[in-house]
């Protein structure tokens, strides 16, 4: 008896300081701060999709003096809503749903937040202050595909989810090489999952066996895997790295790395909202064209002048819309 | 005296066991350079803070009750039901195909429709093993978990394929019919019918468990299966019957996700309600009445957390080491009385 | 296809198999003596997380796989104290604790990751881990060597592994009691064995084994740590422990048989123009464990004191 | 004659409230057979587990070899040469046979290389003894005369000098019985000291060179077997005095309510436990079986209620077929049964006492009414029940596991004489209780008949029987081995039944 007691004593003394403290910790809502929150989809140091918004967020934190939070609502929906709610509800002008999956609470919750802008990852929407704002994967996947199928014997695709923008992607990278050799071989796989490297790793392996010599990851943390495949089996094998700088992974083996500045592309919004200056006309996609957000690098001496040349036209035509990275594979 | 004592029973030793968690969780909080008073102070408010806050948190706790109480039915009938995960995503298949195709019908129609198109797939996926078990001998424990992953793919499958929605391509189901919604109460919180529907089926199953003859001979087979055909009750038809009725209630659960949240369906509809569930079922001792508390309990720390992470960046995970340390000081605390196995299919 | 391309496929295949069934192995083989000495442990993901992140830490400090293999072990065996403390000791619901060390490895893990690590994205994922070693003769064979033999040494370990587990289980005193105790407590006690103490061996021996399982992730097949990189691994030991029957040899073959079927469905679906949704291919492991209980039916009979706190009167 | 080997002094033992030994000493000798007799509950087995250290005594001393010894495990037992054949087998019955005999034999470290060597050694042990087992077979699939050949090689392999059996031949066939007795015999002659725990007259005087006689916990005498014969025995153990005149049989049998024809009933393992028997209990008789326990009767109770299948033959109820009936059709024709263990069937320790006292009828009304349990009238029901039955406790929502085993006897006693059943089947109705209520619950038995019902009384208790019963079955091996009346004059014949000693008739006459 004496010891429930005791027990019953600490809960309440527990809830007490809790309660006692609660008041001291409010955040004092500033004028005139900008405030910019995000919604991620998966945690925030995750490689790949979820660190490029993380990233975003830091670089907007720090070019733009921003205030900023994140808030990690693992993949379940019924979350989303509050979330955009939370911050909608505490002046935050701008808000990030990272990803697709974010559309449809932000469409919900914005109807009450006329000044405040959500902006989703992934999307083409555009109503309102529901923004959608998307890059163009495939163009970049596209010039890999390009390089692959002019330098290569066979390429190998490995994303983590079926979804539009690894799909996309992969379209892009499908359209690449048909432009330079139709009969190219090119496989496909999907891990179910972002996470396991393990099955990543396995999976470029299995692609090397059944001969192919470019291995190409777009499954986020997973994704590193394929690059100690790749080192492992050694020099001859080729890969990119995606979003980022990977080369350190399997230097012997990156032809060059797609970078996504994201951030950069995310400030230049941020700066506009901050500024008033924001008008919104269109969803918002960078492809090729926004040369700081999206471009590819290619290390040292991997590839031929033939080549770089055929990437730098592949480049011109998609600036110049000559060409429909998304085209539909027949 | 008896009641005062169930409740002392089901309030005193849960609440120690939290005290314990917060503890534990202040430790690792400390550890990782933050304040936890700081901390637990966001989350307090961020679970009951607001109106809306308040509303958030019984939001979360909705499925949590519903599959805590049906859980309370078979883990009192003695049936280890591991896969209300598994059907709670066979409830919400279920309920979001009702509600995509019938879209002519009026919502007090379509509503029920779409609760009980979910239910019964619950039950279904539930009594898949409760039949394996009773027919096969094959433990439920094994079986359930691997129906988990068996429905969670099943859901992956159907929503990049089959039920895709024909415009935008994201692996989303379409939207189910306005009429499907559920009515909201508490406007302009999010708060919806589901929560009263998931009291009303805590009550319900308090009522079928302690109240009932039913409820009598599931309890008898929990407890002694030698008593129980002694009594002259059917023991296979019972854990046939407890396990429908816990896998009901997790697919009403998911029907009600779908209908009262996200009008559709996704890879990742839960986030793990069907193992909360278990934590909150054991944490009330198996009553469906203390499952409207610790469900609740549950609903907050995870609604709490999320708050926490907004406006204190202390990550959200940090929840499931609560909910486990709970579990766990509930156990060293003696909580839960029951051992694993029942001998019942040993004839 | 042509024959040389269905042996190039096969040998590729099992190389895989071999390394995708290398944590189910360690982490069934542990839970074979937990479960044969009667404790059944549902928190193997909780424990395998718990030892992919601790033999990540200490790799990254320390830069040898080694210190991280030893720590993970350190980590597996504190886990199996703790669990043994609440099962045995004080005869708390195995499956709730279970479930609760489920909930915490996830936790604990992610929480640390974050804390210690969220600093240094880049250079965390810079360390060496066990690599593939050549089997001088044996990796010269054609086809077949060269894929098989050239594996990391916690892959070559696994029937040596599995090989003193059997005989730990099959040919020791030890072992004798171990089997005794999941099957009749009480006969073990009136030999004068201290069941309890039996029990926290076997389950300190279960722990050990799924954390080096989950370390195997992080210093081995991989060289990194993802929050969740388990994937559910944990929960597919549970049930090859239930198809191999208990025993360690069964344990080993099933998880073979796990790997195959993992390896398969990337295999397949790296070869273009087989259009099997992937998602079947990943049921189908489940699915077989759903089968095996059909169609084994009572033969498959668990320990009978399983799950069930001894109480000596 | 010979030494002492070891020495009880005062043994006393008590569990939860429950006296098992008051005081008991004793002298074994080295190298006799020493035979305990006594009836069920009469603290053989719990005195012997002392010795073996599986209890702790509450006072008393053991002297072993001359020196006070403290035992507080078996392996303490094991390592001073004690060794127990227990009643319930302590077998692994999925290891082998050496392996069973070698389990704890051996630190955790040792290695079982040499399990050839062990079985060298198995075999040439049970060449030696006679005892022929193979050492590789599994235990499940051994015949229980077998497996208890395991246990007596197991002790052996120990190097036993003291070896206890727990009632060796309660499972044995008579050929097996023999066997064993002749070999402790033999075993003996070469200096192995045996304690035999027994109630089988027979055995006594067969095999051992003295008896000690235990009755409720007490020593009654320690006599040799040669200065006594089986008559002399039977009234040690039971005792001369009978707690309760036999009340007045008021009614006059009626119609036959239960008649069972060439019965036969296989037990869990599916051997066979009640071999082709034949009787009928009349309204208003009450029909007492007598035995040992273990000779089939708990099969023939759960064969009569329906919760153990037929194996052939057939029994009526009414006048009506009844080998597969349903325990809830059985009850509808108007069957109760008081079942054997009262803790594993007859109640739901975790209940109140007025959830149980609705076990059978809580789906019927009055106490179930559209589906729901109505709670007033199941307390109602209850507080009548627990008051007419004399029911000690502070309240009918009490958990019935709060109660002593007397009164929750009571309770079960109440619930199923309250259906006024046509034929009531109780099985051992007081044991482990204490003496208030067992005079209680006998005296309700006895109205019961007296109202017109059958009762069938199973019981492994004579003093009980010959109280209760107007005519006697003795069970034997599955089989009736005789009819007698309930008349105490004739104890000594049906003690010699009962331990299966043939009689020129098998019936004696009134």
């Amino acid at each position: 008896m004496k010891n429930k007691i005791w027990r019953q004593t600490l809960f309440i003394l527990l809830l007490a300081l809790a309660g006692g403290c609660s008041g001291g910790v409010e955040k004092k809502t500033e004028e005139g701060v900008f405030k910019v929150g995000l919604l991620s989809p998966g945690p925030v140091n995750g490689q790949g999709w979820t660190q490029i918004a993380y990233e975003a967020l830091l670089q907007i934190e720090q070019d733009l003096g921003a205030q900023i939070s994140y808030v990690e609502v693992e993949q379940s929906p019924a979350l989303f809503e509050r979330a955009f709610r939370d911050y909608a509800s505490q002046g935050y002008q701008m808000v990030l749903g990272h990803g697709f999956e974010f559309q449809d609470a932000a469409l919900t919750v914005a109807k009450d937040f006329p000044d405040t802008y959500f902006f989703i990852s992934s999307s083409k929407i555009h109503e309102g202050n529901v923004i959608g704002v998307d890059s163009d994967s495939s163009q970049p996947f596209y010039l890999m595909g390009v390089v692959a199928a002019k330098m290569g014997r066979g390429a190998g695709l490995i994303g983590g989810v079926e979804i539009p923008p690894i799909t996309n992607a992969f379209i892009g990278f499908i359209n690449g090489v048909r432009s330079v050799n139709p009969d190219f071989p090119v496989s496909t796989t999907y891990l179910g999952s972002w996470t396991d490297a393990a099955a990543a790793k396995e999976a470029a392996f299995s692609m090397i066996a059944e001969g192919a010599d470019f291995i190409i990851p777009d499954a986020d943390a997973a994704g590193s895997g394929v690059y100690q495949a790749l080192n492992e089996t050694g020099p001859g094998y080729w890969s990119f790295g995606i979003y980022n700088d990977y080369t350190s992974q399997a230097p012997s083996n990156m032809i060059g790395n797609y970078f996504n500045d994201y951030g950069q592309g995310l400030v230049n919004i941020a700066r506009q909202v901050r500024d008033g200056k924001f008008e919104v006309k269109t969803n918002v996609e960078f492809g090729l064209k926004d040369k700081d957000v999206i471009w590819v690098e290619f290390e040292e001496g991997r590839v031929t002048a033939e080549v770089l040349e055929a990437v730098d036209q592949a480049v011109a035509d998609i600036v110049a819309g000559k060409i429909d990275t998304l085209a539909p594979i027949k | 005296m008896q009641l005062l004592r169930s409740i002392g029973q089901i309030i005193v030793r849960p609440t120690a066991a939290v005290a314990v968690a917060l503890l534990v969780g202040g430790i690792l909080l400390i550890f990782a350079g933050y304040s936890p008073l700081t901390a637990y102070g966001v989350m307090w408010k961020g679970a009951f803070g607001s109106m809306n806050n308040i509303a958030e948190t019984l939001l979360k706790s909705t499925p949590l009750i519903l599959i805590g109480s049906g859980l309370a039915v078979a883990f009192r009938s003695g049936i280890w039901n591991i896969g209300a995960e598994g059907q709670l995503y066979a409830g919400a298949v279920a309920a979001t195909l009702a509600g995509i195709i019938f879209t002519g019908l009026p919502a007090f129609i379509l509503v029920p429709v779409v609760l009980v198109a979910g239910a019964l797939s619950g039950a279904l996926w539930g009594g898949l093993a409760g039949f394996l078990k009773v027919r096969f001998g094959a433990s439920e424990i094994v079986t359930t978990i691997m129906l988990n992953f068996l429905a969670i793919i099943a859901t992956s499958f159907l929503v990049t394929g089959p039920m895709i929605e024909e415009v935008g391509k994201f692996p989303q189901t379409a939207q189910i019919a306005e009429a499907a919604h559920l009515p909201r109460i508490l406007v302009p919180t999010r708060l919806h019918v589901g929560f009263l529907l998931s009291l009303g089926v805590a009550a319900v199953t308090y009522l079928l468990l302690f109240k009932s003859s039913r409820g009598y001979a599931l309890r008898t087979v929990g407890i002694s299966p030698d008593a129980a055909r002694y009594a002259g009750i059917n023991v296979g038809r019972g854990l046939l019957a407890a396990m429908a009725i816990s896998g009901g209630a997790a697919g009403l659960a998911g029907a009600v996700e779908v209908s009262g949240l996200t009008f559709r369906l996704y890879q990742g509809i839960s986030p793990g309600y069907g193992f909360d569930g278990i934590a909150v079922a054991l944490l009330a001792n198996n009553n469906p009445i203390g499952v409207i508390f610790t469900g609740i309990l549950f609903g907050a720390l995870r609604s709490g957390s999320e708050v926490m992470q907004m406006n204190a960046q202390v990550p959200s995970v940090l929840v499931s080491v609560i909910q486990g340390v709970v579990l766990l000081s509930a156990a060293a605390f003696g909580v839960f009385k029951i051992t694993i196995t029942n001998k019942q299919n040993e004839e | 296809m042509e024959p040389l391309a269905i042996i190039t496929f096969l040998a590729a295949v099992l190389a895989a198999t071999w390394r995708l069934a290398t944590p189910f192995i360690f982490t069934s083989l542990g839970e074979v003596f937990s479960e044969r000495a009667g404790v059944l442990n549902i928190g193997l993901e909780g424990v395998m997380l718990i030892g992919a992140f601790t033999a990540f830490a200490v790799t990254f400090f320390t830069g040898n796989p080694v210190w991280g293999l030893v720590a993970a072990m350190t980590g597996g065996l504190t886990c199996g104290l703790l669990f043994a403390l609440l099962t045995v000791s004080l005869k708390a619901n195995q499956i709730v604790v279970g479930a609760a060390f489920n909930l915490v490895g996830l936790g604990l893990t992610s929480f640390l990751y974050r804390s210690v690590f969220s600093g240094r994205m880049e250079t965390a994922r810079e360390y060496h881990s066990f690599s593939p070693i050549e089997i001088p003769l044996l990796s010269r064979l054609p086809f077949f060597g060269e894929i098989l033999f050239r594996q990391n040494i916690m892959v070559y370990a696994t029937p040596f592994v599995v090989l003193a587990g059997a005989f730990l289980l099959y040919r020791t005193a030890f072992g004798l009691s171990v089997r005794s105790t999941g099957e009749h407590p009480r006969t073990v006690d009136s030999a004068g064995l201290r069941v309890g103490v039996i029990r926290y061996a076997s389950v300190l021996i279960g722990c050990a084994l799924a954390a080096v399982g989950g370390a195997y992730l992080t210093v081995a097949h991989t060289n990194q740590f993802n929050e969740g990189i388990t994937s559910g691994r944990g929960f597919i030991a549970l049930a090859v422990v239930v198809i191999g029957r208990w025993s360690p040899w069964g344990a080993f073959f099933v998880s073979l048989l796990f790997g195959f079927f993992y390896a398969l469905q990337l295999r397949l679906q790296a070869v273009s123009g087989i259009t099997i949704p992937y998602q079947f291919l990943q049921a189908l492991p489940y699915l077989l464990t759903l089968v095996v209980f059909v169609t084994l039916r009572k033969r498959a009979a668990p320990p009978s004191a399983l799950g069930v706190p001894y109480k000596s009167s | 004659m010979s030494e002492t080997i070891i020495k009880l002094e005062n043994m006393v033992k008590t569990f939860s409230g429950t006296v098992a030994n008051r005081g008991v000493s004793l002298e074994i000798r080295k190298g006799e057979i020493h035979c305990l007799l006594g009836e069920n509950g009469a603290g053989k087995t719990v005195l012997m587990s002392i010795v073996y250290g599986l209890y702790q005594p509450d006072s008393g001393r053991i002297i072993y070899r001359g020196e006070p010894i403290v035992l507080r495990s078996p392996k303490d037992a094991i390592k001073r040469g004690i060794g127990m054949v227990h009643q319930h087998f302590m077998l692994v019955p999925t290891l082998t046979v050496s392996e069973n005999i070698i389990l704890g034999q051996y630190p955790p470290w040792k290695i079982l290389r040499q399990m050839d060597k062990v079985e060298t050694r198995i075999e040439k042990l049970s060449r030696e003894f006679g005892l022929k087992i193979d050492p590789k077979a599994p235990v499940h699939r051994l015949s229980v005369g077998e497996q208890q050949r395991v246990e007596i090689l197991k002790a052996l392999y120990q190097g036993v000098d003291l070896l206890i059996l727990d009632e060796p031949t309660a499972v044995l066939t008579p050929q097996e019985s023999a066997a064993l007795l002749h070999f402790l015999k033999e075993m003996a002659g070469r200096g192995l000291t045996v304690i035999f725990i027994t109630h089988k007259l027979e055995e006594v005087m067969q095999v051992s060179d003295r008896v000690t006689v235990l009755r409720d916990g007490r020593k009654v005498e320690t006599v040799d077997t040669a200065e006594v014969n089986p008559r002399k025995l039977a009234n040690l153990m039971v005792g001369r005095e009978v707690l309760l005149e036999q009340p007045p049989k008021t009614g006059a049998e009626g119609e036959e309510v239960l008649s069972v024809k060439d019965l036969s009933i296989d037990d869990e393992r599916g051997l066979p436990a009640v071999k082709g028997v034949s009787f009928s209990v009349k309204s208003g008789e009450i029909v007492g079986i007598a035995g040992v326990s273990g000779n089939g009767q708990s099969e023939l109770a759960l064969g009569l209620t329906g919760l153990a299948s037929i194996a052939s033959g057939e029994f009526r109820l009414c006048g009506k077929i009844a080998n597969d009936l349903t325990p809830r059709e059985l009850s509808h024709l108007g069957l109760a049964h008081v079942p054997e263990d009262r803790h594993k069937m007859g109640v739901v320790l975790p209940f109140s006492i007025a959830e149980n006292f609705i076990l059978h009828d809580f789906d019927s009304p009055p106490f179930a009414k559209n589906g729901f349990l109505r709670t007033g009238t199941i307390t109602a029901h209850a507080n009548e029940m627990v008051g007419r039955y004399d029911v000690r406790l502070s309240g009918v929502e009490q958990q019935i596991a709060q109660l002593s085993g007397g009164n929750q006897q009571k309770v079960v006693i109440a619930r199923e004489l309250h259906r006024n059943p046509r034929l009531l089947l109780v099985n051992e109705p007081t044991r482990g209780i204490d003496i208030g209520a067992t005079e209680f619950v006998r005296r309700q038995i006895a109205a019961q008949r007296d109202t017109g019902s059958a009762v069938l009384l199973i019981s492994s208790d004579l003093e009980e029987l010959f109280a209760l019963s107007d005519r006697l079955l003795i069970f034997y091996e599955g089989r009736i081995v005789g009819e007698t009346p309930a008349r105490k004059e004739l104890i000594e014949e049906i003690g010699l039944l009962m331990a299966g000693k043939s009689m020129e008739t098998n019936s004696v006459t009134k």
